[in-house]
């Protein structure tokens, strides 16, 4: 056993260099951040990652410019005498069990005061199940399936828009294109079949119904497959108005390249974040997805603004602009400090009732919500999102008009 | 000519399948051995493609014949320093080393190059031939040619070569063929680099149009065993004709049901065969 | 093999671990170590004894993971209602798989094992009625104790501790038996065992339905102590792979081999993990690669046999002289060595 | 009458490895196989043992019909064979080898034991009944797949060339061995190259050229059978006997 002990310690001490060690001031409140960091989807993790680093920075030292956002002072958790936040990180690799494992150890070895995660559904459920036995708060920053927040745990909340927000957002814009002389009551819907897509699609699916929007096309499939021209010549057959795509990297850089091959040059496309908002699909098909729509809580807005000087914190760190799914998982982060601060204590109690009574204005978020406050289940009420759209390999804002950054472009231009 | 068009895909799917099987089958019908990681194989013949093009601007030719070398050596050393002394073990230790080895190669492929996506320039072959009405795209389209040539080369490599009648008298007889003066280890050596070859080149060509990543021979791997089973062990026309068939299936599966099903198709047509016709289309009984 | 106070000895370190310090997270690793030796101890059946090298072990792990959470979201009963149900269901797989590859051999086993784990990996992961691809979860706080839903790992512990002590003695009885004899004569040579009168397929099939038994009860266990199982956890290719690896680090067709396959692999992930994971290289991966080809490469026998092996050299330098003695009561014996 | 073979043949695709032979085998009898390579006396025995279901013809044995019976159930009924490449089970001791063999008439393991420690004795290897059997060489093997034979109890027992690559004094130990089993009440098929053995213990033999019976009865009148010194013996017996005058 002592070997382990040895190899306990070694992570302890390896993990808090990621943090510059205090050597006054009030002893660091310990946050578990646990992603996948290798495997699949081991890119999105790392740059969750890098964001949740940045915004501990942010609270922990001063960063002139971002005094607006709560904590932004810099000055750590004056609540707690200027406690600083120690961030532990871990790798559960996209499976469940080892994120259930990850956040045992997390919880129980690190004795953190709260958790952040976790990318995929999956892990989500059952490492919420462990905070939920413990009773230590975890935020999930990005997760969407609907069922993280229906099981009526105590100890679980999510900032994250879900796909109803999505869902909604996308039938309110189709909506007023019809009303702009486009036709948008002919909808198709691509998904990959795990949680991710399904879920997704489901809600999307009521909600068209609800509107009366008919789906003429619902396709299915199985990511990281090698070939979609038969679901493309599905989509050129049925001629939808417009086409969801709720597809990872891969899918989203074949369906672009397969469109083009088999010349067909849908009216609209919107991609569903995940594999649209990734900037390997802009370095590889930006070109050819051109007018693409997708959706986004994020924007890196005007220069010198919040959310632009964190951006370039985030570029600084990693070379590249930060995207949505990390900018949700920072905004996690943000809501869980600022409950902490608020609780003015680590007691994971006063963490809890500290979270059920947090109302943060739009203002006070990175990211475009409408703001943070938790129903009784631990969902954010008024977390939403805008529609962004590709416009010279760029992803700009275009709905709804209060946050337009540019006029929308119709119909999708795709390649020269 | 929707269907037309919807046949036309499967059969350039299928010939991109048999492309990358066409390596396996031959290591798997001469000496008897699973390399599970034939896919990581095919991976790493995308990353050289890639990186061939984009440090030395290779060209499609020059970066395939790249890949090709690079692979065949590849193949050499994992036959010498692993596969020849597992081969002679018992079967878990033959298909235990090669799945070690997709652990390694892929996480170090993972860790070397990263989790990002790359890609090759997608117009890096040209558009889609138009013929009649039927688009081609026209990477798959190199590719389906690629690997009938292959195919047709590699059988009449096994088949009318001196080289390739020792390679396959030594998969007939280990021990005859040592005493008529063949080196088993040397041309077994060979029968591997020449997998390797073939999968580099299918990783070349597979990269043109498809995003590279380190997982990629995770879902690439799997449709080769089932490609090798039904078109039966060793035999490399066989990997063709039922690469062209499980391209087809897939297709219309796709089409018709739903994409979902296809692979459900796919692997109850694999159980199929290995109970009704072990030996699959042109296996050796 | 083994003297009885090695055995008491071994005994009372699984009894005791978890009561030497009190550390969640050791309990946690405790329990997991355990239910992978379970596991890999089911395919150690007929994988190790019978040398069928089982690649979709998976699928009954999968059922049996699935059948109580099903249970229990259908009817809100007790998982454990759902044990039965996936023994049933692996057991019928089992003999659908079995019957018709038993006749084959080569690799022709492994492949329709692949084939069909995948198959039911597919299917099961577009069937919403089975949760499709979001999977199933159980109940997370207990309602009762029959939920079998603890905080602490320690009941886990214990109960994976049984099923295991169960599997070890039932195993060991087997090695013993003439149905052991028959398995390991069949595994050197199928040929000739059937010359011998062993009715080789009807034994295949028996001890695969076994594995298939226990295997499945690793998966139930595994579902009632993470609440959750969805396609990639229960019908993964990997946790296929996983049970051969470790049987086969430690000892395939060894009675203790796969624990102690468990015994080292299992800690050795989750602390790679733990040192490296923060990097996010996949440097687990990579290592776990590398430990599987040294063993296949060098030691395809296990850390068993190995260790046997230098007992042996040690022993052996007696055992020269009198094996001499020996050789001479059958002239040339060894001729053609 | 033990077994009788009629009119058995054998064909793969065209090739007719064995065509139309037949045996009849009496009780006590040693019967010698023999020919040329390729004459089809191994394909002949694999049909009588069950390791391949003839074309053509039908094997009774003690009244059964086994001519489609598995090789399992031609053990069951007493038919032991060994195999021309020595199959003994590597990794398990030899002691255990002839466990297998004796399980088959007693299924408890304690009883299997003593049985199968009764035949080491006869055959002489006793002493290395706790080797693996990978430790054996050729002979040790042919011997311990003898003694595995023996361990069924059979009542016929084919073997297979037991005594090819044996040198001369092995291959006097192997007919002692031989004489001792047939002494014991157990019938025997040898198929065998090596004309001292026939001549020195079969009563009988018959002798396979392209898949047929060229000639049988007493090994003296075969081998002077022109028929067969033309098809197969030819002058290295004559030979033989004149080393021997």
């Amino acid at each position: 056993m002592k070997i382990f002990k040895k190899l306990a310690t070694a992570a302890a001490l390896s993990a808090s260099l990621l943090v510059a060690p205090q050597a006054y001031a009030a002893p660091d409140v310990k946050i578990g951040v646990t992603f996948p960091l290798s495997g699949n989807s081991g890119n999105a993790g790392k740059s969750a990652v890098a964001a949740i680093e940045v915004a501990a920075e942010i609270i922990n030292k001063p960063h002139p410019g971002l005094e607006s956002l709560p904590l932004g002072a810099g000055v750590g958790l004056p609540n707690l005498g200027g406690a600083k936040i120690k961030l532990v990180i871990a790798d559960h690799q996209g499976s469940p069990s080892e994120g259930q494992a990850q956040t045992l150890r997390l919880i129980t070895q690190e004795k953190v005061a709260g958790m952040v995660g976790a990318y995929q559904s999956a892990v989500a459920l059952t490492a919420t199940a462990i905070a939920e036995r413990y009773g230590v708060p975890f935020i999930v920053g990005d997760g969407v399936a609907a069922n993280i927040t229906e099981r009526g745990f105590k100890w679980t909340f999510r900032t994250t828009p879900i796909a109803s927000d999505f869902a909604n957002a996308y039938m309110e814009f189709l909506g007023e294109l019809k009303k702009a002389g486009h036709p948008g009551d002919k909808v198709a819907i691509v998904f990959e079949n795990t949680d991710y897509g399904v879920s997704v699609s489901g809600t999307i699916r009521e909600i068209a119904k609800k509107r009366g929007v008919n789906i003429v096309a619902d396709i299915a499939y199985s990511a990281n497959g090698a070939d979609v021209s038969a679901q493309v010549l599905q989509l050129k057959e049925k001629k939808p108005d417009a086409i969801i795509f709720i597809s990872y990297t891969s899918d989203a850089i074949l369906y672009m390249k397969t469109l083009k091959s088999l010349d067909y040059r849908p009216q609209l496309i919107i991609g569903d974040n995940s594999g649209f908002s990734d900037p390997a699909f802009i370095k590889a098909v930006g070109e050819l997805a051109e007018g693409a729509i997708n959706r986004s809580a994020w924007s890196i807005g005007a220069k010198d603004s919040v959310t632009w000087r964190i951006n370039e914190l985030f570029k600084a760190k990693t070379g590249q602009d930060m995207d949505d799914t990390s900018g949700r998982d920072m905004q996690a982060f943000f809501v869980l400090a600022e409950a902490i601060n608020r609780a003015g204590s680590t007691k994971p109690e006063a963490i809890q009732t500290a979270l059920q009574k947090t109302d943060l204005k739009a203002n006070q978020l990175m990211m475009g919500y409408n703001g943070v406050k938790f129903d009784a289940k631990g969902q954010n009420v008024l977390a939403s999102a805008y529609l962004i759209q590709l416009i010279n390999s760029q992803y700009v804002s275009i709905w709804p008009a209060t946050a337009a950054e540019k006029p929308l472009v119709y119909p999708f231009k795709g390649w020269k | 000519m929707v269907l037309m068009q919807v046949i036309v895909a499967g059969l350039l799917i299928g010939a991109v399948y048999a492309l990358f099987s066409s390596g396996l089958t031959l290591v798997w019908g001469m000496m008897n051995v699973i390399n599970f990681a034939h896919g990581e194989f095919v991976m790493l013949g995308m990353y050289v493609s890639f990186w061939a093009f984009t440090l030395l601007h290779f060209g499609v030719a020059s970066f395939s014949l790249a890949a090709a070398v690079m692979l065949f050596i590849l193949g050499v050393l994992v036959y010498i320093c692993l596969i020849k002394r597992v081969m002679r073990g018992p079967m878990l230790a033959q298909i235990l080393s090669t799945f070690g080895l997709v652990l390694v190669l892929r996480y170090s492929a993972f860790w070397a190059f990263g989790s990002t996506f790359v890609s090759l320039p997608e117009d890096i072959l040209g558009p889609s031939l138009n013929v009649g009405g039927i688009l081609l795209s026209a990477p798959k389209l190199v590719a389906g040619c690629v690997a009938l040539a292959i195919t047709i080369g590699m059988h009449l490599l096994l088949t009318r070569t001196m080289l390739g009648s020792q390679i396959l008298a030594v998969a007939e007889n280990r021990n005859a063929a040592m005493l008529m003066g063949i080196r088993p280890d040397r041309m077994q050596a060979i029968a591997w680099g020449l997998s390797g070859a073939s999968a580099g080149i299918a990783g070349a060509l597979i990269a043109t149009f498809f995003p590279i990543s380190a997982t990629v021979g995770e879902s690439l791997g799997l449709i080769a065993f089932v490609v090798v089973t039904f078109g039966g062990f060793g035999s490399v026309p066989g990997a063709m004709l039922a690469g062209l068939i499980i391209g087809l299936i897939e297709s219309l599966s796709a089409f018709y049901f739903g994409p979902i099903y296809q692979d459900v198709f796919v692997y109850a047509l694999f159980v199929l065969v290995l109970w009704i016709r072990p030996r699959g289309l042109m296996g050796k009984a | 093999m083994m003297r009885r106070s090695g055995w008491i000895a071994l005994a009372l370190v699984l009894v005791l671990f978890p009561l030497s310090f009190d550390n969640p997270y050791y309990e946690q690793l405790g329990s997991l170590v355990l239910l992978a030796a379970i596991s890999a101890s089911a395919w150690n059946l007929i994988g190790g004894y019978a040398g069928q090298v089982s690649v979709g072990n998976a699928v009954f792990f999968g059922a049996g993971a699935y059948m109580p959470l099903l249970f229990y979201k259908l009817w809100e009963v007790s998982p454990l209602y759902g044990f039965p149900a996936g023994i049933a269901v692996s057991v019928a797989i089992a003999i659908v798989i079995g019957i018709p590859t038993f006749r084959l051999s080569g690799h022709y086993f492994s492949m329709a094992t692949i084939a069909v784990a995948e198959l039911i990996r597919i299917v099961v992961s577009n069937w919403d009625f089975v949760g499709a691809s979001i999977g199933l979860t159980g109940p997370a706080v207990a309602r009762d104790w029959t939920d079998l839903v603890f905080r602490s790992s320690i009941p886990y512990y214990y109960m994976f501790l049984t099923v295991l002590t169960v599997l070890l003695v039932m195993t060991y009885c087997i090695e013993r038996s003439r149905f052991g004899y028959y398995l390991r004569a069949l595994r050197s040579g199928e040929r000739a065992a059937r010359s011998l009168g062993v009715p080789v397929s009807r034994c295949k099939l028996y001890i695969f339905i076994l594995s298939a038994v226990f295997t499945s009860l690793a998966g139930s266990l595994y579902a009632i102590k993470f609440g959750f199982a969805d396609p990639a956890s229960g019908f993964g290719i990997l946790v296929s792979v996983n049970m051969v690896i470790v049987a086969a680090l430690g000892g395939a067709g060894r009675l203790l081999g796969p624990l102690l396959g468990a015994v080292i692999l299992i800690p050795l992930q989750s602390e790679t993990n733990t040192l490296f994971g923060g990097g996010g290289t996949g440097f687990t991966y990579i290592l776990y690669g590398g430990i599987i080809m040294l063993i296949a490469r060098f030691e395809p026998g296990g850390l068993l046999e190995l260790w046997e092996r230098i007992r042996d050299r040690r022993a052996s330098r007696r055992a020269v002289a009198l094996k001499e003695a020996l050789a001479a009561s059958l002239p040339n014996s060894q001729a053609g060595r | 009458m033990l077994l009788q073979a009629e009119d058995i043949g054998m064909y793969f695709g065209g090739f007719r490895a064995v065509d139309g032979a037949s045996l009849t085998i009496n009780q006590g009898e040693i019967i010698g196989l023999i020919g040329p390579n390729g004459a089809g006396k191994s394909t002949f025995f694999n049909c009588l043992v069950g390791d391949l279901k003839p074309s053509k013809g039908r094997v009774l044995f003690d009244g059964h019909d086994v001519t489609n019976a598995s090789p399992e159930e031609h053990a069951k009924l007493g038919i032991g064979r060994t195999f021309q490449l020595p199959a003994t089970f590597e990794e398990l001791t030899i002691l255990e080898n002839v466990m297998v063999g004796a399980f088959l008439r007693h299924p408890r393991v304690k009883d299997a034991r003593e049985s199968a420690q009764r035949v080491l004795d006869l055959t002489g290897l006793t002493a290395l009944a706790d080797q693996k059997a990978k430790s054996l060489g050729t002979p040790g093997r042919k011997r311990l797949e003898i003694a595995r034979v023996l361990a069924t109890e059979p009542k016929l027992m084919l073997l297979d060339e037991a005594l090819a690559g044996l040198t001369p004094s092995e291959v006097q130990l192997a007919i002692e061995l031989v004489r001792q089993i047939h002494q014991s009440g157990i019938t025997l098929v040898i198929v065998e190259h090596i004309m001292e053995v026939i001549l020195s213990l079969t009563d009988r033999v018959l002798v396979f050229n392209q898949g047929k019976v060229i000639a049988s009865g007493a090994p003296t009148d075969v081998v002077n059978d022109p028929a067969v010194i033309e098809a197969y013996l030819g002058r290295s017996l004559n030979k033989k006997r004149e080393q021997n005058t």
